[in-house]
């Protein structure tokens, strides 16, 4: 194949990607739900939605609430288990000519200890993505991303188990992201992605009560976006591995601020809803932007802010 | 099932009554994909805010060029779609979800209430194909006869008898228009087909169990992509754990397969 | 004085307030500036800009930049200083009948004692509202806020040296709230009011440079009320002195989300520049609901959040 | 000063090229309490999205009842302000700033550039109280004569004499406006009364400080409130440290007030 110029291949670790841009966890379903709107083989990689040792059904109603130019969700991680979503979604994605990235998560370090070593076997798998964002529940439910130890024991554990490329994906909840990315760093990620959604809450004034059945829930769209971008940018500066960014992404112009603040590749979430062909408007803009700034390559403007 | 995504020009603006409006959408390829039950998602602002699209029920279609959709000005979404004029073009999505179920040859009675008209009069329509109009009755309640009025008269000119309720006794029935079911009780087994506010489908899902016909409702749920990948629209399994999910396993379920709470 | 019903008014320590409806530090001026449009004696209270030893003249441009429902600033804390404003400030807000806190900042221990040993000799100051998010030159730059032994440190000092009503304001860029909130109510804050900006960060893509001289800035205003809810819920909930809740709060509605979850008073911010008028619409507003709610009194809607 | 914050309904809205655009507004607070070089705020958006209000010269008022901006449609703002129609009203909020210092009996010139013309017209509106016409010469300059001439017609209507540079010869001097200037260099001193692009004004600054000749600039800053309140605004004073604000300060200064960059 003759290289297209400019060339948008980029490295996360030993995860090849013919373009920066991925779908976030959770956003995206498995791939499928957007088969007849988006051009699915185009992606740099999909990532599908978190995958636990065992199913879960998920949070009570209501699960989502809109806010100014963002929306929160109490989710509740429901998924199909790692089980079914080997032998019911997979397959599909196998067709697709596209990397596949698991995101996991898990209550224990032994449940991440799991579903790394089930998916190392699993060919079809191109990457695991760690969602630390969960509660410990044998640490009082403290989340693992917002301590660095925990966040060193679950990545030193699927690292353990899991010869893969891993990413690990930090929670925006803390005080220094810095600290957190150079632990998961020192604990063998490859990569870190970061900004997963944020702590909010909605409530319904008439009712007295909050929107989401779960009170509390995670802040996600353009709103986030300065927060997301300043941490991207902090942890680049912190750390040597590559970085997946993150947060209210809507436009090619939003992936291009992230790649310039340091992130090798970024990740779409929220705006799929909004407007499902997203993603191949973000490639083909960053492909446009790096004509009109004269880049030969994607790897020109990754961490290419003058400041 | 396919979906699409597209910018739709309006070709009509109908102003039905202060807060009621029918749009013409020019949409080819929803036209010919969508069946009575299914729904499109609307960005209604060219920003970020409000952020999330808007689920509407496809209230008609001619299956070639066109679709129709019939909505309430509610919320500050729909106020901001109620400002937009016949030549302007909105980003829709659909068709979406899994539509009505219809059972030839069986009695039929479609119950539709305020809004939940609108995907009835789609469904009506594409029973006619299968069902001979005396074969199916049709009850509309809606507050006050100057909403009913304008939505009732699709379904007459469809041939089909139609029995109306208002709250405020302007036209029809003065009361709930699951009262109206009264008078069939006696009836041989329908199929029942329940669009509108949760407390109606709720009254016709019982009225139907105890009477042990076959009942199809139109659930709504929050929203926020449509696309079966956001898992935020949720809603109680009757049996077993765990959530169905509105935007793709309905919004049409069986009423036996959900929890009425 | 016949009593008013709904009644509005709410005390803050020893904080009287003729209603919950304050402005937020550094986006009402110095009160005189919204007076042509404002009616300033109908408001619970006035916070002045923060106020530093010596005066600042800031960074340099620019300093603020629009985000998605939001804003960057990085104003870097311009003031006329202690002095003038006393000199210059205060005698205008005297003539106005509303209580005028003073928001205080400083680079070491030493400044905010200085500080609240200056403000408590004067009679026009009603209580002292105290910035700890800014860097302790001392200890490496970290902000006072993000550290509870220095968030403690500060607010023993600035109440030994000040008998007004004392309250701390909080940095949302901490992983826990409630530990900083404890932490200074321990250390004798006679209320916190949380939040303040959170940090965030623009690229302009084409000049691959930070909008924001200062590279990062504050982010406000309406994207933000999520986090702020949720931080001012997780506060009400750990400490017991009152709070006043801040954050994107544009319309009664959000100003009565805040008060639900356990705010005493609400300050508003950022909707200041968008709507000039929005305190007093948000007073007007705050009544109908309590009307609408049939409560006698808006104490009856302070924390009345249903979970 | 006082300010006023008002829903004024839009008069007229007159397309003057494909991208710039006259809005007359009904607006008597203002219109009475106004000078020329003030500026409002104008929200564009009925939602949070785009947040910040913008901010707009006035470009004529009559005085009493309505005044006018000229603008030209550049990003998402001016976009969505552009959709509006005579009719609707607009949150507003003005006059803010401190305008031009008219100096009675003193030769006068006027320099702008694209939309910096528009606060130039009241000016020159106001100056004929005080100075004959034939003491005020007017240079304006824009991208091409589509753009320049409806904005010249207003001047001429006054009575001045208006010499025009486009940047593609179009109209008038073939290059930047700042070149109209050379010709006066050996007038005694005039006043000078600047607005345009940053460039532009540096160039007249550099030029009047030559020359000798006081020379007042009109200042474009980021602006979150236009109120004095957010000290957003800042730009670099010439001597000492610090910084003024544009929204309070300006946004006309004496070019000797400001530093150059
Ligand atoms: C499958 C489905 C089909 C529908 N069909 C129709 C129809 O044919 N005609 C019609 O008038 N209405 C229909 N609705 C309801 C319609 O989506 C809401 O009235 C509309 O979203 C309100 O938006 P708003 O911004 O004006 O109101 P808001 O101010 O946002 O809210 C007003 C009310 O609408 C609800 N709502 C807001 N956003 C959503 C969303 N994304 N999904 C579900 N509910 C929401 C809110 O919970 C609230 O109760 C349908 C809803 C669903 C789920
Ligand atoms: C005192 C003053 C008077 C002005 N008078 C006029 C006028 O008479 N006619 C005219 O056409 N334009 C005028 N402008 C410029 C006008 O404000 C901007 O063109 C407009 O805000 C752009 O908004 P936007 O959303 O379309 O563009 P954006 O997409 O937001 O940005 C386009 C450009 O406009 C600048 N801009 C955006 N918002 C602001 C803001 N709040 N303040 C300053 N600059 C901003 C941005 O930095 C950017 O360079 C004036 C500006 C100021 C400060
Ligand atoms: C509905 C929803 C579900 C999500 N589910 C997951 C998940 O299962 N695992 C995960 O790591 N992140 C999950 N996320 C977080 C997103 O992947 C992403 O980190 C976050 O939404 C911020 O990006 P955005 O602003 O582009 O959406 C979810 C987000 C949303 C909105
Ligand atoms: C331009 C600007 C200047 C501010 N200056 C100060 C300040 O001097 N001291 C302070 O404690 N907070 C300051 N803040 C923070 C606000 O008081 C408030 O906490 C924050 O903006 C969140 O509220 P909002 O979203 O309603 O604006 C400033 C905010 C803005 C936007
Ligand atoms: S609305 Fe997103 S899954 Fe149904
Ligand atoms: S724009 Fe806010 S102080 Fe000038």
């Amino acid at each position: 194949m003759a290289l297209v110029k400019p060339d948008l291949q980029v490295d996360i670790g030993n995860l090849h990607l013919q373009n920066p841009v991925m779908t976030a966890s959770g956003t995206f379903g498995y791939g499928e739900e957007f088969a007849s709107i988006v051009d699915l083989s185009r992606l740099g990689a999909i990532v599908v939605k978190g995958i636990s040792v065992v199913p879960r059904v998920g949070n009570s109603p209501p699960r989502v609430a809109e806010t100014a130019c963002g929306m929160l969700n109490a989710i509740g991680l429901e998924n199909v288990g790692v089980e079914r979503f080997v032998s019911e979604k997979l397959p599909y994605l196998r067709n697709v000519n596209v990397p596949v990235v698991v995101n996991i998560l898990g209550d224990t370090t032994e449940e991440y200890q799991d579903l790394a070593s089930q998916l190392n076997d699993i060919p079809e798998v191109a990457a695991i993505e760690v969602n630390i964002s969960c509660p410990n529940v044998k640490k009082g439910g403290v989340a693992f991303g917002t301590d660095p130890e925990m966040a060193q024991t679950v990545t030193r554990t699927v690292r353990e188990n899991c010869s893969k490329p891993i990413i690990v994906k930090l929670s925006p909840n803390v005080t220094d992201i810095t600290v957190i990315a150079k632990a998961v760093e020192d604990a063998g990620a490859d990569a870190v992605s970061l900004i997963n959604t944020i702590l909010g809450m909605a409530i319904n004034t008439g009712r007295r009560r909050p929107v989401l059945a779960n009170v509390v829930g995670g802040l996600s769209g353009p709103a986030i976006k300065p927060i997301a971008l300043r941490m991207v940018w902090q942890a680049a500066n912190a750390v040597n591995i590559p970085i997946v960014g993150i947060g209210g992404i809507c436009s090619a112009q939003d992936a291009v601020e992230f790649l310039l603040a340091g992130a090798s590749a970024i990740q779409v979430g929220t705006a799929n809803f909004i407007n499902p062909r997203v993603t191949e408007e973000v490639i083909d803009g960053i492909r446009e932007y790096l004509i009109g700034q004269k880049m030969e390559s994607v790897q020109e403007c990754i961490g290419a802010l003058k400041v | 099932m396919e979906s699409f995504q597209e910018k739709s020009e309006i070709i009509k603006v109908e102003q039905l009554t202060d807060d009621v409006i029918r749009l013409t959408l020019h949409s080819q390829a929803i036209a010919k994909a969508t069946l009575p039950g299914q729904f499109v998602m609307i960005k209604v602002s060219g920003g970020h805010d409000p952020l999330l699209r808007r689920p509407f029920s496809l209230h008609r279609t001619d299956g070639k060029e066109t679709v129709q959709i019939l909505y309430k000005v509610l919320g500050r979404g729909t106020k901001i779609l109620s400002e937009f004029c016949a030549g302007q073009k909105l980003d829709i999505v659909g068709p979406l979800g899994h539509g009505f179920t219809i059972k030839k040859d069986k009695p039929t009675c479609l119950v539709g209430g305020g809004m939940g008209i609108a995907p009835l009069l789609f469904l009506a329509d594409t029973m006619l194909n299968s069902l001979e109009p005396q074969n199916i009755i049709v009850l509309l309640g809606a507050q006050t006869k100057a909403e009913l009025e304008p939505l009732a008269g699709g379904f007459e000119k469809l041939g089909l008898v139609v029995e109306t309720a208002t709250d405020d006794g302007s036209l029809g029935h003065h009361g709930f228009v699951i009262d109206l079911m009264d008078k069939f009780e006696t009836d041989p087994s329908r199929e029942m087909y329940a669009c509108g506010p949760y407390p109606m489908m709720r009254a016709v899902a019982r009225k139907s169990e105890i009477l042990g016909w076959n009942c199809q409702v139109s659930l709504e749920t929050m929203m926020a992509c449509g696309l079966a990948a956001c898992l935020g629209c949720a809603y109680p399994r009757k049996y077993g754990s765990g959530y169905v999910h509105v935007c793709k396993d309905g919004p049409v379920f069986d009423s036996e397969e959900v929890l009425w709470l």
